[in-house]
């Protein structure tokens, strides 16, 4: 319960859970991902955009 | 007789847990065995759990608020209570509706039932004992759903007048003189069925406070509005002795409100929690670990330690609750079918369906605190709130925490009567990591309990207009 | 006598409008003056609107709750009803306690009240005549919340039998055989509280359904349940004269469903709709502008066509709701403040708290349809809910209506108990933009009537396991 909590309080992303799983679907941090919304709120299209410019940033996620 | 079977998926127990996981994998094409002890699918929760008691706590609800009305001008006589009936509709149209039903889901989605009492052999074998014959279920992959047990307390005796919350279900009596062992959710909703159906129920709880889990300022108001519905409730206590005499139970207390010497029940109700079942299945045979109390840890994917046998539900850990169980449950079946997915929410939300409800989700305020987190507590007191005026339930409160910082809502709490039914809101406000000003900007609809949740937002904001504004521009002259 | 007062801004009526907007506009730091013809601030919504109806269907609750409690075995005998008790609990301690309320908080935040009947008679100022004499308001901002009034019928004769929405809740007795002309909100609250006090009610409605604003298979599910409450349901008919007897009103109907000849009535509730009272302000002395109908236009920041005056509530448009008036309230205080503010919500809640309850928020399907939207819909019959089930009330469902393309939820429906206190959620997922996996994602608490939310979430996703999933993949063997 406790990992949950800190989550809530301490991960700085603003992602709704759609984007959240997004993410994982893509192997992307989400963390890394550049929110474009207001007070960086991360949207799918931020976290689709920033996976496909990924080949050229990072090779390896995880 | 011995049978073998193979599958891609089998999942050890049919609670919510196992049926959910086991349906997901079918629907996402995969071969699937469910293996369940007991006839009647739905474990726990459907059984002996969830279920019945909101049945029981809806008898109890309308039996109160009948009684509530003759202040009003609706004034109903005694209620005959048809103890038999009350059992039957609560076994067959409820319980047996939902049992009947996931079994006839489990058919449609040629999931393979398989009924008997299973063990791991091997990291790729269950064997399941049956009175007809054994069978043995070869997997590729195995969640384990086993969930868990009534905890009883040593130094209790066995005797028939002393029950667990599957004993107080069956409702086979409504006692004189009752304990209820236990101040938690449990042991509340069983309380308060008993003593609206006419018993004269005490309640003994070893903390300070009724539902520890839940905020103190949200539990004192349930504490007050039920002083008159309990004969006692004895905080900082604990029942150190129970004496079974023929004419009645006699309990010992020690503690900070034990009453003096022995005091007598007619009926005890130990609800004291709940332990894991991860001892009894065997697991070491296929190399899952298991830890000292019972619980099996999992990764997000809800893996063990072993990659391909998975466990969820009561058996990996607090809270103990349904829902949880049935999202851990998408999450293993997701990756066993070759998904991206983890069980990953910000927040699962607890309710006590007692009367009034007390209902939290997210960060409570005392964790914050723990914590060390920078919040700001928001509440709407129902005593303004017209709907629980209109019903002549003012006690509630709705508490939002915020982030100060950001405006973000954490978690909050709701007591009062539906509180419950609220949380939807609250839940789906800190998953989308929505502020203050979102709740508050949201319509909420006049006259409701929920626009209490916009209220406490405006609370937040400096917006309200229901309430005393202790944001308000100060006037200069 | 006459008193001139010189005020920043002036509100004319103290209806949800009127009174948030005043409580705002002093919180923001402005001098405010209220102008209220009654001595009793809050409008119809407080007096004789919103609240003294639900304190009257919270009466009716519980009478039928406790009579469909016998078929589970709790009996009660006929209830005693004490009208006068019940009024006396409605008069006092629900309208009197809320506008008490709002008068002290008006007193405390130091709004001026002034009683009497408001005029403008420039655009600079209004004069309120009161029976004590005349008072002047200059004002450099006004704000007209002046609200609605019932709509009357021409041809129905002036009758102490013939009744609307405010001689219903006076609640005077409880005729034998009553008709309730317009089936819509208000009408069937009406219809649902005096069946359940024993009348024999009839209702006819014009439009092919009850409640002609929601889906019809929602409001079907309604129908269907209440055929048992009321004497007949004459849809598509029309009351064409009413004949007024000493023996009782004798009505012709015309249309589909007309009996044939007079039906008699002991009593009739014309509850057909309210008109805005944009013309009852003498606005064009101000140079407002008002509408035929008697609405004032506004735009997004609630200013009409003279900019420091502004309206807002009922007087300025659909939906006439108390919820509506308030959020325009405060957005009206804000701009008058200097702050940036505009009325711009996504959705807008309605409720009809019948029973069981009709809720909808955001796009309806038929709207979809209309504006052409690329739609899909997800139900979540309550027949496959356990809280449902536990509470012997699985006629309802919950339906949400989700942007076929970009999975975005537009709006949601509920019909059963407790409906409306659950729109919070939808609305709240509306405004922020949820997907239906932000939905189904977010934990719900089992089990709840709230968690057919996340359900027909996982519906619309293809991720549901406590019904057959329609998504499900198709397996090969
Ligand atoms: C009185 C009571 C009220 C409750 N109320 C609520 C509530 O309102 N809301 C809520 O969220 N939670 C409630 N709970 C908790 C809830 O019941 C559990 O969290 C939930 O049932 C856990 O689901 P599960 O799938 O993990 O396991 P369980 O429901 O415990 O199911 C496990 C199943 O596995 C079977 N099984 C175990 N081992 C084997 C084996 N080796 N072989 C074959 N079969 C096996 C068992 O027979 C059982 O059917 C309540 C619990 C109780 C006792
Ligand atoms: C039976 C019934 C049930 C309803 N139930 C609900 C419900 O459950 N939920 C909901 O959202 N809505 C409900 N409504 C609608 C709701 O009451 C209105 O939408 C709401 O009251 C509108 O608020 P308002 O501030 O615009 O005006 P009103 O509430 O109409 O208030 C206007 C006030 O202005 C005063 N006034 C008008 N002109 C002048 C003047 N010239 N001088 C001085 N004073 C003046 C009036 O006396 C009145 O007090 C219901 C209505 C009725 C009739």
């Amino acid at each position: 319960e406790n990992k949950v909590v800190a989550k809530t309080v301490n991960g700085k992303v603003l992602a709704s859970p759609a984007v959240r799983r997004v993410a994982r679907e893509l192997n992307v941090n989400i963390h890394e991902v550049p929110g474009s919304g207001k007070k960086g709120r991360v949207y799918k299209e931020d976290v689709i955009s920033f996976n496909n410019n990924k080949g050229q940033v990072a090779t390896s996620v995880i | 007789m011995s049978n073998e079977i193979k599958t891609q998926v089998v999942v050890l127990g049919s609670g919510p847990g196992g049926y959910s996981a086991a349906f997901r994998a079918a629907d996402l094409g995969l071969d699937v065995v469910l293996v369940e002890k007991y006839s009647s699918l739905g474990g726990v929760c459907l059984n002996v759990g969830c279920i019945p008691s909101k049945a029981l706590l809806h008898v109890a609800k309308v039996i109160d608020d009948a009684k509530d009305m003759a202040a009003h001008g609706v004034t109903f006589g005694q209620p005959e209570i048809d103890l038999e009936k009350i059992r039957q509709w609560k076994d067959k149209d409820v319980v047996g509706k939902l049992t009947q039903g996931v079994g006839g889901m489990a058919k449609m989605r040629k999931v393979k039932v398989v009924n008997g009492y299973g063990k791991f052999t091997s990291d790729k074998t269950i064997e399941v004992e049956n009175a007809d014959g054994n069978t043995t279920v070869t997997f590729d992959n195995a969640i384990i759903a086993c969930g868990s047990s009534v905890v009883n307390l040593p130094f209790i005796p066995e005797d028939d007048r002393i029950i667990d919350s599957t004993g107080a279900l069956e409702l086979k009596d409504v006692p004189g003189e009752m304990l209820v062992l236990g101040g938690g959710i449990i042991g509340l909703e069983m309380g308060t069925v008993y003593s609206s159906l006419g018993a004269k129920v005490s309640v003994v709880e070893f903390a300070d406070q009724l539902v520890p889990a839940a905020d103190a300022d949200v539990v004192k108001i349930y504490t007050k509005y039920n002083k008159p519905r309990f004969e006692s409730i004895m905080l900082s206590t604990k029942v150190v002795a129970v004496d079974a005499k023929d004419d009645g139970l006699y309990v010992t207390f020690e503690g900070k409100n034990a009453p003096e010497g022995q005091v007598r029940y007619d009926k005890i109700l130990v609800a004291v929690g709940r332990k894991p079942n991860g001892h009894l299945v065997a697991a070491d045979k296929a190399g899952v670990n298991v830890d000292e109390r019972g619980f099996i840890n999992v990764s997000k994917e809800m893996r063990t330690n072993v990659p391909h046998i998975f466990a969820i539900g009561d058996v990996v850990g607090q809270p103990m609750l349904a829902h949880k169980a049935v999202h851990e449950a998408h999450v293993a079946a997701e990756v066993i079918s070759g998904k991206k997915h983890e069980f990953d929410p910000r927040c699962i939300p607890s309710i006590a369906y007692t009367d009034p409800e007390i209902a939290w989700v997210g960060v409570t305020e005392s964790e914050a605190k723990e914590q060390g987190l920078n919040i700001e507590v928001a509440n709407f007191p129902w005593s303004a709130s017209g709907r629980a005026i209109a019903s002549a339930r003012t006690e509630g409160k709705t508490k939002l925490i915020f982030d100060k910082e950001s405006g973000r809502i954490l978690g909050g709490a709701i007591v009062g009567i539906n509180a419950g039914e609220m949380l939807g809101e609250i839940g789906l406000a800190v998953e989308m990591g929505a502020d203050g000003e979102d709740i508050g900007l949201t319509i909420h609809a006049h006259p409701t309990l929920n626009e209490s949740i916009g209220l406490a937002a405006e609370v937040f904001e400096g917006s309200i207009t229901d309430l005393p504004n202790a944001k308000a521009v100060k006037k200069k002259k």
